[in-house]
């Protein structure tokens, strides 16, 4: 079912967790499933310093979760905005076609965290 | 590593007495039974006494009550779309619930598009459905009520009894999915007094891709499938010849071992108790008229796709009602017209014991599930972390 | 005794590597392919890897034009109601042929009482179809013309790619019984260009009991059966795990082992040409384009079953169109249709030749059936006795 | 399929053949199948002194005309007319439901070929 990437990043998730003193949440919801993905930004001079995700949702939500986190440590924002539901589910190998929109899920929460950070820093 | 099957709803291994009573329809006895020669003759004679055991495990007042189908979901269809073709210029309405399987849903639902009138009964908190509703359901139309013995995800038993006395004195049919329950507690079709009952033998340690439905004698049935004359025309095809072989084996050796399910209940109970010593987590179904093997509980806060994918890492194979698995867009339509929420719904966690189920394989899922539990738990955004 | 298997073409021993294959599918690999868990996606692959083996033994473009099924009748049903339910707000014609198997014949007849419209091409004395004829069936309401590959009961081949020239022409779906060719004469959907094809894994040496439409990608059809997600959602039903399984080793060792027809046809002529030198003993069927297993002989004076009994007594084992076989008052439906009378439909005899068929089985047959032959004529009160 | 006494009465059928200078001749046709049978008696002080058969028909038919020419040797006329195709079928220790028409074609075609005899006698 799912590729050996995505069970790596099931079994082992990369920043898991929250960070204390965020300067950008993002959480959305997918409405498919009613799974629900929060990603949490540490933003230094542009950069994503540190980036944390909490994943209410399936295998592929809690890897693309990971994956997207993974990605975007150490881009820039606006190198972050670009990362597309498409690149996550690439990075991972491929995901089954009835769990594509999973993927969408992470590119969505990190795309709303960084939103969330422009906005409390009026960007 | 340690592999433990908790999915016996689902499906069982077959038992080796099956297989064996199987394998000499391959080649030794490969004959067609319809065949009038001697390699179709005794096949034929094999064959009916299928049919006699099936018939006798069910309590059938005669094997001529059997039709062998292609399963559970065969069964199902063939019930229901049967009366309906042979009573439809009686009536339009049938009554279902609205947790049964998808097999019998789907096919109400089908109906439902070509004009028929549907009822589909609720269920109160734990799965079971109010006689009163069902009486004041039944019109001078009605001309079928289809309700499961046993839910397939919550274990609860509807009581089909009950069910029978209200609808024979209305002069409705009533059919049960028995799928469930054959080799769980005893299905005897004349004490349950229904008229047509499904069942399926991969469910009974037999193999998959062969079921049947009982007929009581008198009662009008049309065909769903058109051919040659197999199962009185009821049933046409080549028949799954090994396959109905070994229904027989299981259904007879179900009946002789229903003493077993005492002690799959308890371990069921011990189970149930352990889970709920988990914060947040609560008992799906109902507490005491349950299936022996089964354990539903909904575990807050995480999916049920994860938790599944993480017993299964570690060695124990599960089931869950969660949107996630469905590929639909939603959890169990069960869970979700008991009253649970979308989410509790999503994170539901089916547990079913059968006959190879040990002490020591619940006392090592109650040590692994709290763990996994905790370890999804603290991905999730949900709850205290 | 002796016992001589000539009747191959009602159904046939499984292969000894296809059981070998089936057999890790009942207990080690026994999980149900739709679960999540190890238990059910290992099994979920092996079902793929069958897909993809009966795709390429018949030519398919992709596995996922596969959707398995409980037979060849089954896979008949499927095709004819699907379409018809996928399409009857184009059209409410069908068009077929008098000689079909009863899978394809019943269901149209079944559509007919339904309100369809459906035509039965006549056949000449060989058993084909006029293509003129066909040609002028076709209506602006035709949505499905369905012609079986080859027949069960004469061996005669259809020329189906004429067939599907002239519908691809009006726009109209073609579907092909090609239960009795595969494995006998080349199957390939796409050189023959049909919409949709049947197939039965028992009679190419596989389990009784499962079958496969092939649906061309893209072609409209509808589910006769109502459930789970099974075979996406066009035949839903707990998967006959090892009866697929069974099936893709059946298929494949068939498309390899098409050579050994030449040997086979060689002994049919062997036979026919030896019952052709009885008195009153006629050919049916095409004499050239025919299946290479296949022997029809109408014997005047005598009767299928009597024959069939006395063949059986002497150890071979054959199949006959006579009325007293039929369960029905007639004899069987491809002779009549043929131009035959019915006392000498009556009198038909079926041997149809396999894998296992060696030349002196055939000298075994030879010897024998005219002594069986000048027995019960000298019984009978027609003819010169 | 069929019981041991119609598969005997198949294998070795009874009174096969013709009479040459038979006193009476019946034939009938099983409309139901298309099977005709054709019995002949010799008849002597109104007691079947010999009997002989013909059939076209299945299996059921061969025995049952067997049977029937057996029951119905060394009776007189009056005692064969009472012969029923039921009294045939349990003779022979029962035929499948579907075979019991063709019994009929015995009881049948005995009661024919004894009318032949009377009306020739003008009895
Ligand atoms: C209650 C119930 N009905 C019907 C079915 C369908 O049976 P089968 O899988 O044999 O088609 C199942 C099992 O999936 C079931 O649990
Ligand atoms: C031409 C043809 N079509 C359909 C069938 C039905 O296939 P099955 O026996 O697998 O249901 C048969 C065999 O009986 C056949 O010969
Ligand atoms: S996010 Fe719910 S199915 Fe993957
Ligand atoms: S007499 Fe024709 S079936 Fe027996």
């Amino acid at each position: 079912m799912y590729s050996e990437k995505v069970m790596d990043h099931f079994k082992n998730p990369r920043n898991v967790g929250e960070l204390e003193k965020a300067d950008g949440v993002g959480e959305v919801g997918n409405i498919k499933c009613g799974d629900i993905m929060r990603i949490y930004l540490q933003v230094e001079e542009g950069i994503i310093k540190d980036i944390k995700f909490r994943t209410f949702g399936c295998g592929a939500a809690i890897a693309t979760s990971s994956a997207v986190t993974e990605m975007a440590k150490g881009k820039t924002l606006d190198e972050a905005l670009k990362l597309t539901n498409q690149m996550v589910a690439e990075e991972l190998g491929g995901l089954p076609p009835l769990k594509m929109h999973c993927s969408n899920l992470a590119a969505d929460a990190l795309k709303a965290a960084i939103e969330d950070y422009k906005k409390s820093n009026n960007l | 590593m340690r592999r433990i099957y908790l999915d016996h709803a689902a499906t069982t291994p077959i038992s080796p007495k099956v297989l064996e009573a199987m394998l000499p329809f391959y080649n030794e006895l490969f004959g067609n039974p319809s065949s009038i020669h001697g390699f179709g003759r005794e096949v034929a004679i094999h064959v009916d006494k299928a049919r006699e055991k099936v018939a006798k495990a069910i309590g059938a007042a005669s094997p001529q009550e059997i039709y062998f189908t292609s399963g559970g979901t065969e069964a199902d269809n063939l019930a229901i779309f049967g009366v309906i073709e042979a009573l439809q210029n009686k009536g339009k309405h049938i009554i279902t619930s609205a947790i049964e399987h998808h097999a019998v849903l789907d096919t109400c639902e089908a109906l439902e598009k070509k004009g028929f009138e549907v009822t589909k009964l609720p269920v109160d908190e734990n799965g079971v459905i109010d006689l009163e509703v069902l009486k004041k359901s039944i019109k001078d139309d009605t001309i079928l009520i289809t309700l499961m013995h046993a839910n397939n995800e919550v274990g609860t038993i509807q009581p089909i009894e009950e069910v029978v006395k209200i609808a024979k004195e209305k002069g409705v049919y009533v059919h049960t999915d028995s799928v469930q329950t054959l080799g769980s507690i005893p299905v005897n079709v004349q004490e349950l007094g229904v008229d047509l009952l499904s069942i399926s033998a991969h469910k009974i340690y037999g193999p998959k891709g062969v079921g049947a439905l009982y007929v009581k004698k008198g009662t009008k049935l049309k065909s769903l499938v058109f051919g040659g004359g197999q199962e009185r025309k009821i049933r046409p095809g080549t028949e799954n010849v090994a396959g109905i072989i070994g229904f027989g084996e299981a259904a007879e050796i179900a009946t002789l071992s229903l003493a077993d399910n005492e002690r799959i209940s308890k371990l069921r109970d011990k189970l149930i108790e352990g889970l709920l010593k988990i914060e947040d987590v609560k008992l799906n179904g109902h507490p005491i008229n349950r299936l022996p093997g089964n354990v539903n509980v909904s575990i807050e806060y995480i999916e049920g796709e994860a938790l599944l994918l993480s017993l299964d890492m570690e060695g124990i194979a599960a089931s869950s009602g969660s949107a996630c698995t469905s590929g639909s867009l939603d959890p169990s339509h069960v869970l979700m017209s008991m009253g649970l929420s979308h989410q509790t719904a999503h994170g539901s966690l089916r547990l079913t014991l059968g006959k190879g189920t040990t002490e020591e394989d619940i006392d090592y899922c109650l040590k692994v599930i709290p763990e996994v539990v905790h370890r999804l738990r603290s991905m999730s955004p949900l709850g205290k972390n």
